[in-house]
Parts: C-alpha cells; structure tokens; sequence
C-alpha cells in the first residue's frame, strides 16, 4: 500500500514520456507539496529495481544501475563519440557557458563542425547566448538532458569538478598565468 | 639528454601522424608528457622539447609528410629551447621561463578534460546502464477550446449584416467652394488696397467655415497664379512652406 | 525493500518496450520460478498507482484503471469567435429559429461547416427542429447558455433594429466610410 497523493505521482511518473519538473507533477496531480511528496516516493522506492531519479531539476524513474547486465542485452549502444566530441562535451560542460573559440584554445586544434553538430543532435549542448566581446561569439551550455543521460543530479556533481575548480584548472590560462607567477614571486621573497 | 625517443613508434603510428593519431600538436605533446611518467606539475619542459624535436626529426628522416602545425610547434620548441639555455635576457618578454609555464598550464588544462572526459563516459549512462520506462503511456493535455465573444462584438457584427443588406444610397454632399472667378476679384481687391507685400493669407476673411478656407486658400493661390501671369502681381516666399507674399507690380 | 529476484523481474518489465511472456521474462531475468514471482509482484504493487497486469499471457506494467485521469487532462484553451462566427451566432440570436440556408441569405455569403460547429461547440446554438418546407432543413436557436454567457436575461433583451441605428451600427458602409474621411481630412487642418 502507498498513500493516495503517492499512487497519483508514481502513476503520473511512469506514464510521462519524458523528465518532468516539479511543477508539471504537481499541474499533472494535484498535490501540493510536490517536493515533499517525491521525498517520500524515493524512499517507497529504496532498495527496487527501479528507482526515482531526479536531473537538473526533473524527475523520472529509471532502472537501477546494478541491473543493467538484464537490461542490456539486445539493444544497441547509445552513440559512439568520438574522442574530439567527449573532448568538446567535457570542456563544454565543465566550463560552461563556453564559447568555440575557448574550446579550441583548451583542446589546441580547431573543432570540425560535426563535433558541435553532434552533441547539439544528441541534444546535449544548446547555444547559451552571446559574449559581450568583440565578434559577439556564441557560447554553448550543458542541457538537462545531458545530466539525465549521465545520472548527474546537477552540473555539481560533474566527476572531480571540485578538485578541478580548487586546482583552479578551469580559470582562464592568463588568470592561472599571473596567479603561478606571483605564487612564485612570492616564494622567491621569503 | 631525453631519451631519443622512448615511444612506441611502429610505422604505421608515424604514419598518422598527420591524419587519426593525434589531434595536433598540444595533442602529441601531452602523449609524450604523460610518457614522462611524472605528475604534470613536475614536468621538464625541456625534455619534452627535446622529445618532441626528435620525434619530428625522426619523422623527417623517414620521409613522412608533417603537418604544417606540428612543424610550427617544432619551430617554436626549437626557439624556446635556445631561450630557455641561454643566459636570461631581462629585455626579452614575456620570459622564456613564463613560456615554458604557459605551455605547462595547457597540457595540463587539456589533460585535465581529458580525463574529465572518460570518467563522464564511465558514468551510469541513459540507455546502457540505465533504463526509462520503454513504453510510457504518455501524459496528454487535451486543449478544449474556450469560445470568447462579448455582446458588444454580437450586435456589432448584427449591425454589420443588415448594413450590408441595406442598399447603400450615395449622397454627393454639397460643397462650399470658392470659384475661380470668386477669388481672382477677391485677390485684385486686395492688393489695390495695400502698397507692400502681404501674406496672401491674410486676404481672406478669418472667419470662414474650415472646409469653405481650404477651397478658398487653394482658389486665391491659383488666382494670384493668373494675376501674376498677367503682370498684375509679383510672389515672393522666403522658404518652403512660408508665407506665400504677394503685392501689386 | 524487495527481494532480489523481484528487482531484477520489476526493472525487466518497467523498461520492457511491449508486454513480455513469462518465458521471455524467465530468459532475461534467469527467475526459475517466474510465475510465482510474477505473483509475488504482483502483490508487491497492490494499492499502488501502477499494476501488473496481464493481456493475452503477456505481463506489463499499467497505471491503475482509476488513474486513467492523470493521463488525459483537460486544459481549457481560451479561443476567439471567427467574425463569420459572430456574425453567424447574431443573425441566430435575431431570427431563430432560423435554417442554415436563411443564414447564408441574410449574411450574403455561405458558412462553413466550421462556423456552426464551433458555435454549436461554446454551446450556444442548438437543432431546433425541423422546417417543414421541402427539403426539410433543420433550424437552430440559441441555448440559456448563450444568454448567460452574454448577460442577457431573454432575447428581448437584444437591442432592436431602431436602436442599431441610433448606435450608428446600421448606417450602411458607404456613409460610413464617406463620414470617416471627412473626420480625417478634418482632422488634417487643424
């Protein structure tokens, strides 16, 4: 048995067809402490072969993890990509909003126009507006389907992202630049 | 110094060197750092100029064709390796040594998203390690129209129905004018009266109805035209639009 | 929590793409016993919003029959009477019960099935019978919905050909147009 306003979310979860925001589910059944509620479908749902996922910000059911030798036989993969897209994608998500210009700067060759062109298909990146510089370039974001198709909750969960950000790895290299010089400087001082 | 070369260099890797094997040349520098086995922080910029020269020079000597870029880099290895040896010039900026950091600083940023890369890949992804519903109902909105009209818009358009069946009856208004005739002798009048220019508005009456002044304005205009054409009259206006002035010649 | 033959039965069948027979279940869970467990899941998910339901020796996954509402809800969607609709709608109110033939007469052009299907739609005009002319043709009158939706207490309500006038709503278009464009060139000398 499950409560009333808890069999109206699981029905309306897994009839969606896609990820929904908690404002859909609550439009969709009527409750109204909808955050409240996904808290306790999640931990009706502990321990199942199914569990609730929430990514960016929408939420959904998924299989668990620890199941997918079941489930994956007879499909096909997901797209391959190649070593310059996860490249991209990476430095996409990890920098976001990042213009071309900056990825090709990390990545040091220029991208060929189906790198970008297949991760905006596989509608993990969008354009993320204009650079206020000189040229106005387009910049490019992660979406969330992007975080659904990695199990990331939200772009803070990026593998090593806090290691990266503190090693200041995803500063500018100028920024890096005065900040190693002036370490050094200093050390030179004592 | 560096070892000649400590790489794997089977042919047919040399070979694509400018094709599949690596993305440019920062690309083949990070293989070769990483070849180093040390933290990147720790790197010898100068060994890795003195394996990436090599290998270039190796590549050359096999007669392969190398990409225009990766000699490019090679050529400004070989410039950065002379300034790194030398005595320090203070007059030269940025400093070799600033360089050398620049370059460390990439190869570990793209190192770095290398790898942020493939751990991404190895996550719990969609569609390999886990499932969505595969055959979702679907939650549907079904839109029901909502009519709107208001009974402004209801008589309105009533109104409009039975005008169209009225038949329209056209009434030619009658129209105050002043003929031709009419304003020539008004005009004449008037510049008997004054000796200096006037403004040839002024000649009618102010208080004429405002359709009877337009045909008024327009007539005296044409009939200072005749007037004029016949010596009677000289024009003058100071600009488009000014006042049109007029007196006897 | 759940037993582990169960988890692994419950993810099968939640991304199964069609309904599965216990055989194909069996192959891609490795369950001996896959009746029985079939059953224990079934009662697993009793008083849920989902159930496991059977169709033909094939098991799926189904929202609860009594949830069918969360799958289709309505939204109303505020929509503009068409000026043929309008107009239409008032030679009604005027004349009705008035066939669709004496419509087209009085409006000077025909109507489209559309127009009375949306006027009949808002619930503001309704089959009235019968003429008994040849041929028969139906007629239609407006409904106390239409009154109501107007503000009208009855018909009688509706202003009469003497007051259009006065309104100025009857001139016919020619005068109109004419008084329009002495008000304009009025306007222009000033």
């Amino acid at each position: 048995m499950i409560a009333d306003d808890l069999r109206a979310l699981e029905a309306a979860l897994f009839a969606a067809e896609a990820p929904m925001t908690p404002g859909e589910l609550a439009a969709a059944t009527g409750i109204g402490d909808i955050k409240g509620a996904l808290d306790r479908l999640g931990s009706a749902y502990e321990g199942h072969g199914i569990a609730l996922t929430e990514h960016g910000g929408r939420w959904s059911f998924r299989t668990a993890p620890d199941l997918a030798h079941i489930l994956r036989r007879e499909r096909p993969e997901p797209r391959k990509l190649s070593r310059a897209g996860i490249e991209t994608l990476a430095i996409i998500a990890y920098h976001e909003p990042v213009s071309r210009a900056e990825i090709e700067a990390i990545r040091g060759v220029q991208i060929s126009k189906g790198t970008l062109d297949a991760l905006l298909e596989a509608g993990w990146i969008k354009p993320a507006g204009r650079r206020e510089v000189p040229g106005r370039p387009l910049t490019f974001a992660t979406t969330p389907d992007f975080l659904d198709h990695f199990s990331l909750a939200s772009r803070r969960d990026l593998p090593g992202i806090e290691d990266l950000k503190a090693a200041g790895l995803l500063d500018p290299i100028d920024l890096a630049m005065e900040q190693q010089l002036r370490l050094d400087a200093g050390e030179g001082d004592v | 110094m560096a070892e000649p070369l400590n790489l794997p260099l089977a042919a047919e890797e040399t070979l694509s060197i400018d094709v599949e094997g690596w993305e440019g040349p920062l690309d083949l520098l990070l293989t070769l750092a990483r070849a180093q086995k040390v933290d990147l922080k720790q790197i010898s910029i100068l060994a890795l100029v003195e394996q990436y020269l090599a290998f270039i020079a190796q590549a050359r000597a096999l007669k392969l064709e190398v990409a225009a870029d990766y000699l490019v880099m090679a050529a400004w290895l070989a410039y950065l390796k002379s300034a790194l040896l030398l005595p320090r010039d203070p007059e030269i900026e940025p400093s070799p040594e600033e360089l050398a950091l620049r370059l460390q600083l990439r190869l570990q940023r793209l190192d770095a998203m290398r790898e942020a890369g493939a751990r991404l890949m190895a996550r719990d992804r969609l569609g390999r390690d886990v499932f969505p519903r595969g055959d979702p109902d679907g939650l549907r909105i079904v839109k029901k129209p909502m009519w709107e009209a208001n009974l402004f818009d209801l008589i309105a358009a009533y109104g409009a129905v039975k005008a169209r069946a009225i038949p329209a009856i056209h009434i030619v208004q009658r129209r105050t004018v002043m003929t031709l005739e009419t304003a020539i002798e008004l005009v004449s009048r008037m510049i008997g009266v004054g000796l200096d220019w006037a403004d040839l508005a002024s000649f009618l009456p102010a208080d004429m109805a405002p359709d009877y002044r337009r045909s008024a304005i327009a007539s005296s205009f044409v009939a200072s035209l005749e007037l004029a054409k016949q010596g009677r009259l000289e024009f003058r206006q100071d600009a488009a639009f000014a006042p049109l002035m007029v007196r006897a010649s």
